[in-house]
């Protein structure tokens, strides 16, 4: 392995904050779900690499596993703002707020 | 994948083949009637394979155990979506919500739940929770009638996506510090680690927080009040029950398991179960509308729970196996009483709608009465044995400051309890009739009723029980 | 076996007092008015009949255990002896005669059961008192009379001034009985027993000091009974309730009850110097100060009220002279004459038309039948302790006694007793003069007075003024009777010389000379009410009861405030009250953490996450320095 | 019973009033049917009692009647049950109370039979405590007995019944849920030292414990038991909760569940913890005296009548704890007699106040005067009850009081003699209460009839029975000896 496993996580890591600040900062509700596929693909890196440090697939197939995972998400997350988006007409997420308290 | 193994699965498949069956048949055939009767019967049908099928292998790819443990939770979370199914038949029908959908999609929330139980592996653990979180984004957001549903609905997706990202994240670091996902050797590896072990433990911290997210840890609990009360009721039953017991059940499993990450941080599970009790009894008081009362109260017990894990002593774990089973027989018969009294349009969810309701619904009312006091701890339910079980168990292992707040808790949470009670039985009789419910449901209470208060006058039945299962 | 049915004294009339209570308003009156008369009127003759009992030490009779446990067994047992003889036949005959007053006196009143209920069992609680064999047994008659003043003071209840001053009858009376308490405790914790003849005997094995302050303690009990200073405010109030219950229990019996307990536990209390001087100190005292409250008030039973209680200060001095014989002599006699003038005065009354006050009397000696002025002056003679009347003999003897008396400051009493005579003579002629002299100046209609509140008067008439003869002196030919018959427990036998003795007669008559010449020139003609400074503090008894009220009544009022208020409302409560509300508020804002935006639930998530990571680090660096 | 040998009387003590509760229960809306229920219910209950009374009322010493079977094998919890002379009394002092309350609870119209149910419900519970030797099991009654009790106040009571119902219930709950905590602490300290983990009473008693230990895990019980009885400071849920209950309720609480605390401290934290009981006993000693004085003098400024006879069991209870504080057998037995006789004597005031309230509609004493000239037989009652609860020599509570304080006397003179005053106390605020209500003018013609034959059969018995405790108090203090010398045996 060229690069120092550190190095993968320590990368891995930063993808995941990024996303999740993505997720914190944005309000529309596509870019949040787009925060959340960063941080998805951070685990997905992360996987990857350890699954290379220590010599299995185990990771990679969690990887996969990961993917059909995400990809149904989005699926129904997308779903979800359109549906939204035809009830109430914006996809802020903040303006859904008739529950609190 | 053997056939053996399969053989082991087959309460899952009954539950996953059943699902897509219904889901299929449900395009075609729109009555709603055959639709939850078949998803009664499949649940029935998964939690009795569960409780008659010796299973062959202990262990299931590596991913999933079929002990005695994982065949109880399974059974148990099959018996609760056949009951939260035969309270949804009226619901279903009277709000017109996709029969089949709903359905499919509570067979495969439970095939979730149970996978979740049994996990063995964080593969599994991640599998059968996402498993049941899918299913849950869109059983909360199903009722195209209602505004709430879809901000429930949104408000539990998003949570629950930046959850599973940092379940995945977790997962991978703690595979990248022991390397391997099964839980025995994930948790050596953590203990031998050494230049990866900071990232193992940081791997832990983000798994907590997304079990933190599901059973609704304080800080991570703020969106359970606003999806409980936007979901539709049967839902909420089975989501305030399955989705957190399920989690429940597979922490304690990894407790029991062996010392993890957490072990290191006790401390740190001391605050968070010392806060999660505090904060959701406090805020549980003021509130007017019963389904987020019964939240926060969720949230409450979450906490208690956790007192119980933390001891990691055999009687910290079997109370904490009562505690669950306990709460949510309690809490899904709560939640069934408010899906009896709804109507097609309406459901007594503000406190101001169960004025006096105790005379107008007397049979009702004292159903709920128990079962809000067994949730308080009241003898002589099962709730007391409960929290007595989880008392006893924190001061054996030392923890009598926690115990301590959990009593503070308790009886804070007493007030809230009461103020339900006080409200239906202590005021003028103002609030207009509600539904009087249909025989199906009231069996469900009864049921419900029946178990809390045998377990409460002979807890030694699920003690017993509990004891030769706990792996 | 024969000598429990001594218990038939005393409980006689408590059954009649149960059936007049539970049946007198469903039988006729004659029915009522029959047994309670025929009830004390039998236990009379009862006492009578079994009088042979008390010869010698007396008979004790045990009816069954009242209380038993641990170390303490009381009995319900009496004892029929020398001193409680001439007491029971003294009340039983007084109430017999009362009774017969009290039928005619009440004929108008249609709450007769209640009354004639209550009447009996206030003989009973007066006969338990009398024959207790132990002081438990004495406390409940004690209480017991004090339950039946409080009924009967308040017995017209609705006037609430009536049942005010039953009430403060009964609460004045309790704190003395708080005394009688503790020093009935403190008895037992030391001899071990309840009983009041081994109490007596194991009397001396007491050591002194404690003696001093048990003889104090039961000293503030009697003067709780006997409204002596500085618990004698209740009596004048007291007269509120009907006239016959002021003859009986104001006058003859219940008031004396505190001088008979302190004859009964005479010889605890002798061994006190201390202690017999505080009490001829307290007796002189009251003695003094209600003869000066006499001279001014205006209703007559108020007069008679404040001479009782000067009466029974001489009670009092005699006993602390040692002397028991002459306080039981004098309280016999006062019982004669004492209730013999109340009943007069309840004839007054009527005649005057329910007019009470004596400036607005005034010639009722033409109006009234001649033998009313007749008993009447007979009682005031003995009260003002005119020669060869019962209350001379008795007043002198105490008066000789306190002369006679070791120790020079009783010389000072004595001087005080002579006052006290002084003034006894002059207001009972004021009184006499007052009523009967002079022209009617009241409008009242005369009632007619039944024949039965007439001639009860009469024998009590004759045995106050033949009631010297139960104890004549030696010096005039007597036989000092009982003293005698009370043997053992008659105290001191008060010696003197002759001429002393004659010297000491010849004051007492030259004081009642001039107390009823002064009287006789000051209220021969009634010139007018005198309302100056001095009369009205007098009137108000020197004004005692706002002395009471401030010292007392009102910082018990304020503490009261205090614990409720203050305390429990404001303290207790309000720290409940803030727990509640601080969980309330601090649920308020802890719930607005939920404000229904995803944003802010996300920050949570990461406040969360941050916390964690906090953790993490903190786990790994407190590791790494452990290393 | 010898005839009977076989028949788990103390079961049956405890599974009737279930029974009978649940039956009323299912009578739903069926008043009178309900309350003849109950009435058959207490009545065989109290007939059961009185056969055991007569069969045990000589006493003896350890347990007259003991039944014991496993609960919760888990952790060692039994179901066990004992019976000696102290609950022997109480047990029957519970079951003619309840049969008095039924009978004082005919006017209620609302809701009869749920009313009647958690009464009987309520007696469950206070015969459960009363016989309970195991502490889980005695727990879970201590408990149980909140739900009725709350729910009667809460719903039949007056115009604050929702505060007081919460009050009495949270500040009960607070108080037992620090017992709980402390009862499982001493279970394990108990089964570390001797390997048999156990709940019950008899084996936890031989735990050895350190001092702190003791005194730590003493005030856990006695904060639920101090709350309970209640001692002064945790006296203020009872001035409302009283106020506010219904009859029979306050019938209930003042005559049983107040006793309840006592009886903890006597059955169970006394014995437990002696060492620590030493230690608090002077404290406890001055708290009594503290509520004796403290109570009386807030009864005193009450207009409430209802208020007032809540202050005055709270003193009454002062008296009743410097008894024991006073660890003396006469003093313990005057205490426990004291029990007994208060809870008659207030137990019929508050019948009366109902009685007076249903005439009247008011039970403030500002509004009420001259009753005596409109209701004799009535007020002549009231007089009656409202002398024992004076203490007047002769009726139920002076028994008792003086044996308290002859007892007391003998080894804490001072507090004896204090305490002797506060009988003064008692008779101020009583006879204020008796001048402001019997006395006075009679005001106007509101009352347009005296006892009915139903009034007239709950209160005979009750008046015969102050009498009678009053002068032969014996046969109740017989089988009293010898438990209580055992139980003062140990300490101090």
């Amino acid at each position: 392995m060229i690069v120092p496993f550190e190095h993968v996580l320590a990368m891995a890591s930063a993808l995941f904050v990024l996303g999740l600040t993505c997720t914190l900062v944005r309000r529309q509700l596509i870019m949040i779900l787009i925060g959340v596929e960063i941080m998805l693909n951070a685990a997905a890196l992360a996987l990857v690499g350890a699954s290379a440090f220590w010599q299995q697939v185990d990771g990679q197939v969690f990887v996969v596993l990961l993917m059909a995972i995400t990809a149904s998400e989005v699926a129904v997350a997308l779903a979800m703002v359109f549906y939204l988006r035809h009830r109430k007409g914006t996809i802020v997420a903040d303006q859904f707020n008739r529950m609190h308290g | 994948m053997n056939g053996l193994e399969l053989i082991a699965l087959t309460p899952v498949l009954i539950l996953v083949l059943g699902g897509t069956a219904l889901l299929m048949a449900g395009a075609w055939y729109r009555q709603p009637d055959p639709l939850l009767a078949g998803g009664i019967s499949v649940a029935l049908a998964a939690g009795l394979s569960a409780l008659l099928l010796t299973p062959p292998v202990q262990e299931i790819a590596g991913l999933f155990s079929s002990t005695p443990y994982a065949r109880f939770f399974t059974l148990f979370w099959s018996l609760s979506a056949a009951l939260m199914l035969v309270i949804s038949v009226r619901y279903v029908k009277e709000r017109s919500l996709p029969a089949g959908e709903y359905v499919s999609l509570v067979l495969f929330a439970t095939a979730g739940m149970a996978l979740l139980s049994s996990a063995t592996s964080l593969i599994g653990i991640f599998l059968g929770l996402e498993a049941f979180t899918l299913a849950f984004y869109i059983l909360i957001a199903c009722n195209r009638h209602c505004d709430l549903s879809a901000e429930a609905g949104l408000k539990y997706l998003v949570m629950g996506a930046v959850a599973t990202g940092f379940m995945a994240f977790g997962i991978a670091l703690i595979y990248a510090c022991s390397g391997s996902f099964h839980l025995p050797e994930a948790l050596q590896g953590l203990a031998a680690a050494g230049a990866l072990r900071p990232w193992g433990l940081l791997g832990w911290g983000m798994l907590l927080v997304a079990i933190g997210f599901k059973i609704s840890l304080v800080p991570f609990h703020l969106w359970t009040p606003d999806v409980y009360q936007g979901a539709p009721t049967p839902v909420v039953s089975l989501l305030a029950t399955g989705s957190k017991g399920a989690v429940a059940a597979a922490l304690i499993g990894l407790f029991a398991s062996g010392p993890s990450g957490w072990t290191d941080m006790t401390s740190l599970l001391w605050l968070l179960s010392a806060l999660t009790m505090l904060v959701g009894a406090l805020c549980a008081l003021p509130q007017t509308n019963i389904k987020r009362l019964l939240a926060y109260s969720s949230v409450v017990h979450m906490g208690t729970l956790l007192i119980g894990l933390l001891c990691q002593t055999s009687d910290g774990l079997a109370a904490s196996v009562f505690y669950v089973t306990v709460y949510c027989i309690a809490s899904l018969g709560s939640f069934a009483i408010i899906t009896s009294m709804a109507d097609g349009t309406s459901e007594p969810t503000d406190l101001e709608q169960w004025r006096g309701l105790g005379y107008r619904h007397p049979v009702r009312c004292g159903v709920l009465t128990v079962l809000l006091l067994s949730l308080a701890g009241m003898p002589p339910t099962a709730g007391f044995m409960a929290k007595f079980a989880i008392f006893h168990a924190s001061i054996q292992a030392d923890f009598i400051g926690l115990a301590l707040v959990g009593i503070l808790a308790s009886l804070i949470s007493f007030a809230f309890y009461l103020k339900v009670i006080m409200v239906m039985f202590m005021t003028d009789e103002t609030a207009p009739a509600c539904h009087p419910g249909t025989t199906l449901e009231h069996s469900v209470l009864a049921i419900c009723t029946g178990a809390v208060l045998l377990f409460g006058l002979f807890p030694g039945l699920l003690f017993d029980l509990i004891g030769s299962i706990l792996p | 076996m024969s000598e429990t049915l001594l218990f038939l004294i005393p409980l006689l009339p408590l059954a009649c007092a149960v059936v007049n209570m539970l049946f007198g308003m469903r039988l006729p009156r004659l029915f009522a008015e029959t047994t309670a008369v025929a009830g004390v009127a039998t236990s009379t003759a009862l006492t009578l009949l079994f009088w042979d009992y008390s010869v010698g030490e007396g008979t004790r009779a045990v009816l069954g255990t009242w209380l038993s446990s641990g170390s303490l067994d009381v009995a319900f047992a009496l004892r029929f002896d020398a001193l409680a003889a001439p007491m029971t036949l003294m009340v039983t005959g007084v109430a017999t005669l009362i009774h017969l007053y009290a039928v005619g006196y009440m004929h108008e009143d249609q709450d007769y059961a209640r009354f004639f209920g209550l009447l009996n069992l206030f003989v009973f609680a007066m006969l338990t008192i009398v024959l207790a064999d132990n002081l438990l047994v004495l406390f409940l008659g004690w209480e017991g009379v004090g339950l039946c003043s409080y009924g009967l003071i308040g017995f017209w209840y609705s006037k609430l001034d009536n049942a005010k001053a039953g009430t403060k009858a009964f609460m004045v009376t309790r704190v003395g009985d708080v005394f009688f308490g503790i020093a009935l405790l403190w008895l037992f914790s030391l001899t071990g027993t309840l009983s009041i003849s081994e109490i007596n005997a194991q009397a001396a094995s007491i050591s002194p000091g404690v003696v001093i302050v048990l003889t104090l303690l039961l000293l503030l009990g009697a003067c709780g009974k006997s409204a002596q200073l500085p618990l004698m405010t209740w009596l004048a109030d007291a007269m509120a309730g009907p006239t016959p219950v002021s003859a009986l229990i104001h006058a003859a019996t219940m008031v004396t009850a505190g001088v008979y307990l302190l004859c009964r536990m005479f010889p605890l209390i002798s061994l006190s110097a201390v202690g017999m001087t505080a009490i001829t100190a307290i007796g002189a005292l009251t003695a003094l100060y209600a003869a000066t409250c006499a001279l001014a008030q205006r209703e007559i039973k108020r007069v008679l009220a404040y001479s009782t209680m000067s009466q029974v200060g001489y009670m009092f001095m005699a006993v602390g002279a040692g002397t028991v014989s002459g306080a039981m002599f004098h309280l016999l006699t006062h019982a004669f004459f004492k209730a013999l003038l109340f009943m007069a005065a309840g004839c007054v009354i009527h005649l005057a038309g329910n007019e009470n006050d004596i400036f607005k009397m005034g010639g009722l000696a033409r109006r009234s039948p001649p033998e009313l002025l007749w008993v009447f002056l007979a009682g005031a003679v003995c009260l003002a302790g005119v020669p060869l009347t019962g209350g001379f003999f008795s007043k002198d003897g105490i008066l000789l006694a306190l002369f006679t008396h070791g120790d020079p400051v009783y010389k000072l009493f004595w001087l005080v007793g002579v006052i006290t005579a002084l003034l006894t003579a002059f207001y009972t002629f004021r009184l006499v003069y007052l009523v009967f002299a002079g022209e009617p100046r009241g409008h009242g209609h005369p009632h007619t007075i039944p024949m039965q509140m007439r001639w009860p008067l009469w024998p009590l008439a004759l045995l106050g003024l033949a009631g010297g003869l139960l104890n004549l002196p030696v010096l005039v030919g007597g036989g000092e009777r009982l003293h005698h018959w009370l043997g053992g427990q008659a105290g001191r036998h008060v010696t003197a010389s002759h001429n002393l003795e004659w010297l000491l007669i010849g004051l007492a008559i030259v004081i009642v000379a001039v107390g009823w010449a002064a009287a006789h020139w000051r209220y021969r003609v009634f010139r007018g009410a005198r309302d100056t400074k001095t009369t009205r503090f007098l009137l108000d008894g020197w004004r005692a009861d706002q002395l009471v009220d401030l010292m007392i009544l009102r910082p018990f009022n304020a503490i009261a405030g205090f614990c409720w208020i203050g305390c429990d409302r404001t303290l207790f409560d309000g720290t409940l009250n803030v727990l509640a509300s601080q969980a309330r508020a601090s649920g308020n804002l802890l719930r607005r953490m939920t404000t229904g935006r995803l944003s802010s639930y996300l920050a949570a998530f990461a406040w969360g996450f941050l916390l964690i990571l906090g953790w993490v680090l903190m786990t790994l660096v407190g590791r790494g320095g452990g290393h | 019973m010898a005839i009977l040998p076989h028949i788990p009387w103390l079961t049956l003590l405890i599974c009737l009033p279930l029974t009978g509760a649940m039956l009323c229960m299912l009578a739903d809306e069926r008043e009178r049917t309900s309350h003849w229920l109950a009435l058959a219910t207490t009545a065989i209950i109290f007939v059961i009692t009185i056969g055991l009374f007569i069969s045990y009322g000589a006493g003896g010493a350890g347990w007259l009647l003991h039944e014991d079977a496993i609960w919760i094998d888990r952790y060692g919890i039994r179901y066990s049950l004992g019976m000696d002379g102290i609950s022997l009394l109480l047990v029957l002092l519970t079951a003619f109370l309840h049969l008095i309350a039924v009978l004082a609870s005919w006017p209620i119209e609302r809701h009869a039979p749920r009313f009647l149910g958690l009464l009987l419900l309520l007696e469950t519970g206070l015969m459960g405590i009363f016989l309970a030797i195991d502490l889980v099991l005695f727990y879970v009654f201590w408990e149980v007995m909140l739900i009725p009790m709350f729910l009667m106040i809460g719903i039949w009571g007056g115009e604050q019944r929702r505060q007081a119902a919460l009050k009495f219930f949270l500040y009960a709950l607070a108080g037992s849920l620090a017992m709980l905590v402390a009862l499982i602490a001493l279970y394990l300290l108990h089964g570390e030292q001797t390997g048999s983990y156990t709940f019950a009473l008899a084996e936890l008693m031989k735990t050895r414990l350190t001092l702190p230990q003791e005194i730590l895990l003493f005030s856990g019980f006695m904060l639920a038991f101090a709350i309970k009885t209640p001692l002064v400071p945790f006296h203020t849920w009872l001035p409302d909760a009283h106020a506010e209950s219904p009859a029979s309720g306050a019938v209930d609480l003042t005559g049983l569940l107040l006793k309840t605390g006592v009886f903890g401290m006597i059955r169970i934290a006394f014995p437990l913890f002696p060492a620590a009981t030493r230690f608090a006993l002077p404290l406890l000693g001055i708290l009594a005296l503290t509520g004796l004085f403290h109570a009386a003098w807030g009864a005193y400024r009450q207009n409430d009548i209802k208020r007032l006879f809540a202050y005055s069991s709270i003193s009454h209870v002062g008296l009743i704890l410097l008894g024991l504080a006073a660890w003396q057998i006469t003093a313990w037995e005057g205490s426990i007699l004291l029990m007994l006789t208060n809870a008659i004597a207030t137990g019929a005031l508050f019948v009366l106040i109902a009685m007076i309230r249903q005439r009247t509609g008011t039970c403030q004493i500002d509004e009420l005067s001259g009753l005596w000239g409109q209701a004799p037989n009535l007020s002549a009652l009231f007089l009656l009850f409202a002398l024992a609860s004076l203490g007047l020599p002769g009726l139920a509570n002076f028994a008792g009081e003086i044996l308290v304080l002859i007892g007391t006397f003998q080894t804490h003179p001072v507090w004896a003699s204090l305490a002797v005053v506060a009988v003064v106390f008692a008779a101020a605020y009583i006879l204020r209460l008796v001048q402001g209500v019997i006395w006075g003018p009679i005001s106007g013609t509101r009352i347009t009839y005296d006892l009915t034959p139903r009034e007239w059969l709950i209160l005979v018995p009750m008046a015969i029975l102050v009498i009678w405790l009053g002068l032969y108090p014996a046969p109740f203090l017989t089988p009293l000896h010898e438990p209580v010398q055992l139980l003062l045996g140990g300490s101090p």
